[in-house]
């Protein structure tokens, strides 16, 4: 009796499961995710993967040029830039993800309250929304984080959490009042399902896609933050990320003398992982609307076939037949 | 042949994705000079497609495949319409042939006052007319509509659905076309509104004289107004009769199911059955 | 004229332009010479002042306004260490060194024409005493007065210390500053009131650069270069990249990688360190563990490599202190004969002798103190201070392989620094010194109470007290007596070498980066008559000394 | 006992910038157990804000409505027990079902709420109430994307029968589906009405199914009764003006056809 | 309610569309959308005066005390004079939090911001004006620029969408996931070190002060090339990618086909029709990051040593220079602001729906 009730719930688990991830589930998602997945990995693994100390001094090998023993070459002080860069992926992807996740929670609470809530309540959440989003964020960050002597990760990715939340918070406001007023919201109401029911297990299931796009965009906008700061030196971290490899380098003229092995890859690491969160984010988009992928399918489609799809006026095969093109 | 307005023959239509879809099928009709021609069907059954695609403005992935579609000018000139290259066709549109689109709230340009949307098309079409030609012109037309002149300035989402749709048929008078296709002008409206209309459209045909081409699936309002009616399943049309005889004496199990789709309004309590 | 120089600027930036590196074709370059560029790292010149008394008017920061206003006297902090009368004939301290006598320079006017008298010396301390002025260098003036040619200036305490500081007051002119209602915040950018009796008069401000001319009734005689222009740049790294591609022609700065990225550019650019009687040093806090032994700190003296901070960290530009007495070798004459041959070592075995005789264990590599726990400490310099960033990672490096002390590298921000070195909950941080000249700068730095006011430490931030230390200190600064002053100077020696309440690294070199593309007579290593920092007071005798390139 | 009574409901929404606007003025009806009441009038005449107030999706400004004799409760388990017998029935069946969950999670949920009944039973009155419906069990495990628009406005009706109600509100229930499965859909209805011994509010703008399906029908206008009666009476002889405007606007063949081919037969 | 003209139309009697079916409009001046507008002030005045608390705050909550700060940075003058210094200041005041925040108002109405300890203790004021046209200049230029080129490039893409075009969104959507200082960077190691195309930052040449010449002019923009591109390129990639999602959105309205039925040509469709209504959106986004933007350019003032106001802020934290932290903090927020408030400006004008006159 209970055998097969297991099945259909495990089943519906893995429906709902796939229903969930629906929107990773498509090529330039699991791309993103992939390459996000790798510096995960990378910054998880950063002990065994460094080839050595991030901190390790060796006046002897000062300013080499990429070798067999050092891959990516070496600092001004003979620190393998190899080893650097993987433990700077730590602070990077530690902050990037704390930061979202802070700044993804303010989001939904915000954004989902005053999206289901009318009135003054309403508007006072989103004039606080509003006014979030208008201060420009990293001279305040700049001015929050010097508060701090020497302000450890959680503190760093708190402050661009609580400075990052409001594009997040502004979104899910807007979609969560038009779901309020969608009709199966409505049902959940006149059914007499409790409030936070509704809006736990009707609403946030329908705004996932847009959480998880804002979180993505979270992350990529904490780690632009968090390099950025590091390189002016706002933030004075004692382990390395890519911005503090880039502000040794630039301190140390390595942009100068074209000591290219020093600042390119920190650079491009940044610059690969803000890729692969901008295709994680064009998945989630084209899940949302999916004109957005279709459109350009279907343009391409149709052009192999001799359409264009911007012709206002219709064509006319009436001469070749198509079953030969089949 | 001087009575009729536009020969389809042997039309076809297909959505060329993969797999094609075939959305219209070999399709023979003609349409008589001053004539409303209701086509009706369920949604799906390829009757929209075949209005936009007697004048080509299907998108891709749409073709043609087959058949043509003569258009009798009152001028005495025939024209191919699947000939037309992109420009001359350009020019045909609306000058010929205009259209009263479904859901006017979209049909407008939000951002655009319907007088300038109005004017749009005597700066295409008739370029030769002077600024204060098209104003004037466009004022009569709204005048003719009923909206009023004075509302020139609007924008569309000033105005009620009942007006915007007014001034959707003003923008199909414009260059007082010799066929107009309506796309369910009315479904989106109330029914007074919609009565209201489509008398409009009635008086309007009896003075300009343009033939109509009314899309629907309300059968019984089509079967009000239309002089014939096509009745269309699965992108081909299964029977093609004056209204009368579709209600009286309809052929086709499809037209027969369809028209018992429809409780009775008056009369006996129950159903149209055939 | 005005004519004449814009048809030459735009004949000049044409010729810029055809040879294809069209630049900065200055429009007020008068024909005669080329101009000389003095750069500095500190972001654009938002402010025009030209007070010479505000530490941070645009004329301090970018430092024109030591080329317009003159010192009485010049001290050379390096090289002989003399002091060089300037717009004084002479100047002669009385025995305790409490008293100024000054003797003007005749001949001399200001730029708008007026005679330069004794009562513009007047004038200036007179501001001091009567506190128009903030006394910010604690000049404590008492009195100042005029006898025919001779200037007598009365402080309340003795100058032996502070020679530099009083000498280094820049003269104004009494008849256009005593109508100057605040003297302490006026920027003096009203028409006609920057005037100097200087080398330079101001010719042009902006936020990108300060133009001065070449005075042409100067008192030292004619000029070689017609033309000064003063710029900033946003950091050292732009400041760099300009000094190599030229933008720039002299600048005081810390250029990493100096051999590769500017000398081996152009054979023209020089770079010379001049030591001084400053050292970047090492501090640690006196008051808590691990530092409160005596031995852990000996144990780092003979651990951490000078050589390294002098090659690595500062890439050349200081030269190693190894001496017990922690004085650098351009005060070799005032070591005391018995500590002339103690000098500290890289030795790790005489470390950790050192260390094992304190009753110091190690443990699986792990210095353990004698009360049994693991000795480490945070080592704080503020971010962005590059070479001793890396001197930091240097250190961590080397007493973890040679000591097994394990040392956090800290690098907060200025202010967390600031507040934790003067309130002492520091371990250990590098400082620099006060530069008095001589043996005393290091010895106050690094053991006078003084500078603990309030609980605030402005120097001696590990706090040590020696009331014996403290009095010495104090008789060395008072005293008119050169016997007491040697006895004195015993004093802190042997306390310095015993307790070792600090270790200097390496000599707080003065530095310039220079290129005799169009002019010379820069100090050069041989002949140290100033320092080549162009921020200091020694650049108007650069100045004066420089000559075109034939 | 009546059932249900509508009694003296006013409701009035102040509109940014245009005022108030009284869209219900002192409306008042019974229903009784097994009467279909059509309620007809043209949109914004106060047709949707009855099934707001009777779902207490909204609050009446002023008047009552009881449910067996007894005022609706303000909330709690009251409110809870009226809701379960009063459900109601979407017009667009493509937004009341949420499409992230299953037709099981949609019809389940009522079940759990009101613990209509026990937990091991679910499953069996899942398959039950898609029967009543004439829907296949497998649709169970389908989310709403997968079915037609006659599907989903089948599973919303096993939805809002699932609490085993007493009232079925129905907001223009087949408005938005194709003609010819829109006599399915209501005949549907019409059976379950029947075998249930339900009331039913039949709300729609088309006079035609109105008259077909009610016992009797209202006719609204501007928030307001115009005008009350048999099916037949108000359809075939309206009294009130604005109720013969709306029937000679609606189309009507037969009529049509005949007036036709009385002028012609008067003609010749 | 609603003037009814005829009563021939019975859809006006409709009550519940009264709110949107409003219109009196048919007049002949341009309809101000004062409502729109309004509501977009008070915001406006509540932003302004959160920022203003916030800027009160902030400096109140952070440690370090700006004279001992002064004092280490000008080590010639000796710790005795602090005192004197504090009460120059006037930072020895006792002050209840509230009454200091009453007399921050005060001083802020009469446009006192203090004096800056970093700057010889001239008015904030005059440090910031100094600085500011160079930010608004090369920020705002940028800024313009970029929205330009992106929305007129998202467009076309949009537009012409499959075709090879398509390749530009992911080009861009690198560029700009770039941070901005590190193209900045490298920008000076290869156009300004080894070409020597272009000056090493500032706004323009030695020995030149700003004048009304063409060569000053000239200088300008040779000195703000560089980093306007750099701004430019990093910022381009949103606008095109914003712009061109909207466009395909749009495409698909009716309007555009009832455009095209209309026989309209393409360019009017595409410019007249689509673009006109898909760069609403824009303007709204646009208005909203330009917070983040401002944000990101404070950097380049670094890079490439721009006499802005970003350089000023940086050395203000770091010297704990209260007065000029928050003088620059209080500017960039209000230069957002006005942007924002342009920006509101424009769109109330390009979308008529805010224009509603109400009843």
């Amino acid at each position: 009796m209970t055998a097969p009730l297991n099945i259909i719930t495990r089943s519906t688990a893995r429906s709902r499961f796939g229903a969930a991830f629906a929107m990773f589930r498509n090529r330039k998602s699991i791309t993103g995710l992939s390459i996000l997945g790798f510096f995960v990995l990378v910054a998880i693994f950063a002990d065994v993967l460094a080839p050595y100390s991030p901190t390790k001094v060796d006046p002897t090998a000062r300013f080499q040029a990429p070798s067999f023993e050092h891959w990516l070459g070496t600092t001004h002080i003979g620190e393998d830039v190899l080893s650097q860069v993987i433990h700077g992926t730590r602070g990077v992807i530690v902050v990037g993800f704390l930061a979202a996740i802070i700044a993804t929670l303010i989001a939904i609470i915000v954004g989902v309250i005053s999206g289901y809530l009318s009135g003054w309540r309403s508007e006072a959440l989103s004039a606080l929304t509003n006014v979030f989003l208008v201060i420009p964020g990293l001279p305040l960050i700049i001015i929050v984080a010097s508060m701090f002597d020497n302000p450890p990760l959680f503190v760093i990715a708190a402050v661009l959490g609580l400075i990052g939340w409001a594009w997040g918070a502004r979104v899910l406001r807007a979609q969560t009042m038009s779901l309020r007023n969608r009709d199966f919201i409505q049902a959940a109401r006149a059914n007499g399902e409790p409030l936070r029911r509704i809006i736990a297990v009707e609403m946030l299931p329908n705004l996932m896609a847009l959480i998880a796009a804002s979180f993505v965009g979270t992350v990529t906008a904490a780690i632009l933050g968090l390099t950025t700061l590091s390189y002016i030196g706002v933030i004075p971290v004692t382990t390395y990320n890519w911005g503090t490899i880039l502000n040794w380098a630039s301190a140390q003229g390595a942009f100068r003398q074209n000591q290219w092995w020093w600042y390119l890859p920190p650079g491009l690491c940044i610059a690969a992982i803000g890729v692969a969160l901008s295709l994680i984010n064009f998945g989630i988009d084209e899940y949302v609307n999916p004109r957005l992928r279709s459109a350009g399918e279907r343009a391409r489609a149709m052009k192999k076939k001799g359409l264009n799809i911007n012709d206002a006026v219709t064509a006319v095969r009436t001469n070749t037949t198509t079953k030969e093109t089949r | 042949m001087s009575n009729a307005l536009l020969s389809v023959q042997n039309f076809s239509v297909i959505y060329d994705v993969d797999p094609p879809v075939q959305a219209v099928t070999k399709i023979d009709f003609e349409l008589r000079r001053g004539e409303i021609l209701g086509l009706a069907g369920e949604s799906g059954c390829g009757k929209t497609t075949l209005a936009y695609g007697i004048q080509r403005l299907l998108k891709a992935p749409a073709v043609i495949t087959s058949g043509s579609v003569v258009f009798h000018d009152a001028s005495g000139d025939d024209i191919d319409i699947s000939g037309l290259g992109v420009e001359d066709m350009r020019q045909f549109r609306w000058d010929k042939i205009s259209m009263v689109f479904q859901g006017a709230m979209n049909a407008l340009n939000p951002v655009a006052t319907i007088g300038s949307q109005l004017e749009d098309v005597f700066e295409v079409h008739r370029p030769n007319m002077s600024k204060a030609q098209r104003r004037e012109a466009v004022v009569e037309l709204l005048d003719i509509v009923k909206v009023g002149g004075q509302r020139r300035r609007s924008f569309p989402h000033e105005l009620s659905g009942g007006m915007r749709q007014r001034v959707m048929i003003a923008m199909a008078l414009a260059l007082r076309p010799q066929l107009m296709v309506m796309d369910e002008p009315t479904t989106a409206l109330d029914v007074l509104v919609q009565r209201e209309i489509l008398r409009q459209i009635s008086d309007l045909r009896d003075e300009f004289g343009f033939s109509v081409i009314f899309i629907t699936h309300d059968l019984p309002l089509l079967l009000e107004i239309s002089d014939r009616i096509a009745i269309m399943r699965e992108g081909e049309i299964v029977e093609l009769a004056t209204a009368e005889r579709i209600w009286n004496n309809p052929q086709d199990e499809y037209t027969k199911k369809l028209l018992s789709s429809f409780p009775r309004l008056t009369g006996e309590k129950g159903l149209v059955k055939r | 004229m005005k004519l004449v120089s814009t048809v030459v600027a735009v004949g000049l930036a044409a010729t810029l332009m055809l040879t294809g590196c069209a630049g900065s074709g200055a429009p007020n370059s008068s024909g005669s010479g080329a101009a000389l560029t003095i750069a500095k790292p500190d972001g654009a010149i938002t402010t025009e002042s030209h007070n010479p008394f505000l530490g941070d008017s645009s004329a301090s920061k970018y430092s024109y306004g030591k080329v317009i206003f003159e010192p009485l006297a010049l001290v050379n902090p390096t090289g002989d260490l003399n002091t060089t009368p300037w717009l004084a004939e002479s100047v002669e301290w009385s025995d305790d060194y409490t008293q100024l006598v000054v003797v003007p320079r005749s001949g001399v006017n200001w730029s708008d024409g007026t005679e330069f008298t004794a009562d513009d010396i007047v004038f200036t301390f007179d501001m001091y005493k009567s506190g128009t002025i903030t006394d910010g260098a604690g000049l404590n003036v008492t009195d100042v007065t005029a006898d025919g040619d001779t200037v007598t200036i009365t402080f309340g305490n003795p100058k032996f210390t502070a020679q530099a500081r009083v000498l280094h007051t820049p003269i104004v002119p009494k008849h256009i500053w005593a109508d100057i209602a605040d003297p302490n915040t006026d920027p003096l950018t009203d028409e006609g009131l920057v005037v100097g009796t200087g080398p330079y008069v101001l010719d042009n401000w902006s936020t990108e650069s300060v133009t001065l001319k070449a005075n042409p009734d100067y008192w030292g005689g004619e000029l070689a270069v017609p033309t000064l222009n003063y710029v900033s740049y946003g950091d050292n790294a732009a400041l760099t990249t300009a000094l190599v591609s030229g933008d720039a022609d002299w600048a005081q700065a810390f250029i990493p990688q100096i051999q590769d990225s500017y000398l081996a550019a152009d054979e023209e650019n020089h770079f010379l360190a001049s030591p001084t009687s400053g050292a970047g040093t090492l501090f640690m806090n006196l008051q808590t563990k691990p530092f409160n032994n005596p031995a852990l700190r000996q144990a780092l003296a003979w651990t951490i490599d000078r050589q390294a901070y002098v090659d690595i960290a500062r890439e050349g530009a200081s030269s190693v202190i190894w001496s017990s007495t922690g004085l650098s070798t351009l005060l070799d004459d005032e070591i005391l004969p018995e500590y002339k041959n103690e000098n500290y070592s890289v030795d790790v075995d005489k470390a950790r002798q050192v260390l094992t005789d304190a009753g110091y264990t190690w443990q699986s590599d792990k210095l353990i103190d004698p009360d049994g726990e693991p000795v480490s400490f945070s080592l704080s310099v503020p971010s962005g201070w590059s070479d001793w960033n890396t001197e930091q990672a240097l250190i961590a490096e080397e007493l973890k392989e040679g000591l097994g002390i394990d040392v956090k590298v800290d690098q907060p921000d200025w202010g967390g620094w600031d507040a934790a070195r003067q309130e002492g909950t520091f371990q250990a941080i590098i400082h620099w010194l006060e530069d008095t000249g001589n043996a005393y700068g290091l010895y106050t730095s690094t053991m006078d109470p003084k500078w603990i006011v309030d609980n605030k430490a402005q120097f001696n931030f590990g706090r040590y007290n020696d009331p014996a230390v403290t009095e010495a200190l104090n008789t060395y600064a008072a005293t008119s007596s050169e016997a007491d002053r040697a006895a004195a100077l015993a004093v802190m020696q042997k306390a310095f070498v015993t307790d070792v309440p600090a270790i200097p690294l390496g000599s707080h070199p003065l530095l310039g980066e220079y290129n005799t593309r169009n002019y010379v007579g820069f100090p050069t290593t041989d002949d140290q008559y100033a320092s080549a920092d162009p921020t200091q007071p020694g650049v108007l005798q650069i100045l004066t000394k420089l000559k075109p390139v034939n | 006992m009546t059932l249900l009574e509508f009694d003296s409901v006013t409701k009035v929404y102040s509109v940014r910038g245009a005022g108030q606007i009284k869209a219900l003025d002192d409306v008042s009806f019974t229903l009784e157990s097994g009467q279909t009441i059509g309620v007809v009038g043209q949109s914004g005449s106060g047709k949707s804000t009855i099934a707001k107030i009777l779902t207490q999706l909204e609050t009446a400004t002023s008047g009552e409505v009881r449910l067996d004799g007894r005022p609706i409760p303000r909330h709690g388990s009251g409110l809870r027990r009226y809701r379960q017998q009063l459900r109601m029935v979407f017009q667009d069946p493509f937004a009341s079902l949420n499409p992230y969950h299953s037709v099981r999670h949609h019809i389940e949920r009522p079940l759990r709420l009101d613990q209509v009944v026990p937990r091991d039973e679910l499953k069996a009155e899942v398959r039950r109430l898609l029967e009543r419906v004439q829907l296949p069990i497998s649709a169970a495990d389908r989310r709403p994307h997968e079915l037609s628009g006659g599907q989903r406005q089948r599973v919303a009706i096993a939805r809002a029968l699932a609490s085993r109600p007493k009232i079925l509100v129905a907001d223009e229930p087949v408005s938005m589906l194709d003609v010819s499965i829109r006599l399915g859909v209501l005949n549907l209805l019409s059976d379950l009405q029947r075998e249930e011994g339900l009331g039913v509010l039949y709300i729609t703008h088309d006079l035609a199914t109105a008259r077909h399906f009610s016992n009797e029908i209202i006719v609204l206008n501007q928030g307001r009764i115009v005008e009350r009666g048999t099916a037949d009476d108000v359809i075939l002889r309206p009294s009130h003006p604005y109720t013969q405007e709306l029937r000679a606007a609606s189309p009507d063949p037969e009529k049509f056809f005949a007036s036709i081919s009385d002028a012609e037969g008067g003609a010749r | 309610m609603n003037a009814i003209q005829t009563p021939l139309h019975t859809e006006d009697y409709d009550a519940l569309e009264v709110g949107t079916t409003a219109t009196t409009a048919s007049k002949g001046s341009v309809r101000v959308p004062w409502r729109f507008l309004g509501g977009r002030a008070l915001f406006y005045a509540f932003t302004l005066w959160a920022a203003v608390t916030i800027n009160f705050l902030l400096p109140r909550l952070m440690k370090g005390d700006a004279v001992s700060a002064y004092l280490a940075r000008n080590r010639n003058i000796s710790p005795e004079a602090a005192d004197g210094l504090r009460a120059l200041l006037g930072l020895d005041t006792d002050k209840s939090l509230f009454q200091q925040y009453i007399d921050y108002w005060s001083l802020l109405v009469r446009g006192d911001l203090g004096v800056s300890l970093l700057h010889g203790l001239r008015p904030v004021t005059e440090v910031i004006s100094q600085a500011l046209p160079w930010t608004i200049g090369l920020v705002g230029f940028a800024t313009i620029v970029s929205f330009a080129i992106g929305t007129i490039a998202g467009a076309i893409v949009g537009w012409r969408r499959g075709s090879r075009l398509d390749a530009i969104i992911p080009i861009t959507t690198f560029l700009s996931t770039i941070p901005y200082f590190w193209l900045g960077l490298l920008a000076i190691a290869l156009f300004s070190v080894n070409l020597r195309w272009f000056p090493i930052g500032k706004a323009y040449g030695v020995g030149w002060s700003p004048e009304l010449s063409f060569e000053f002019i000239g200088q300008v923009i040779h000195h703000g090339f560089l980093p306007a591109m750099t701004i430019v390129i990093a910022s381009l990639g949103g606008w095109v990618l914003g712009m061109r999602n909207m466009m395909l959105t749009v495409l698909d309205e009716d309007y555009i086909t009832v455009a095209q039925a209309k026989g309209m040509t393409n360019r009017r469709v595409l410019w007249g029709y689509a673009a006109r209504n898909a760069v609403l959106p824009q303007i709204q986004s646009f208005a909203l990051s330009i917070g983040f933007i401002v944000g990101g350019t404070i950097v380049m003032e670094m890079v490439f040593s721009y006499p802005g106001v970003g350089k000023l802020l940086l050395d203000a934290t770091n010297a704990k220079d209260y007065a000029l932290m928050q003088g620059v903090f209080l500017v960039i927020t209000l230069s957002v602001l006005v942007a924002n408030i342009l920006a509101d400006v424009a769109y109330a004008f390009l979308d008529p729906r805010t224009r509603q006159t109400g009843a």
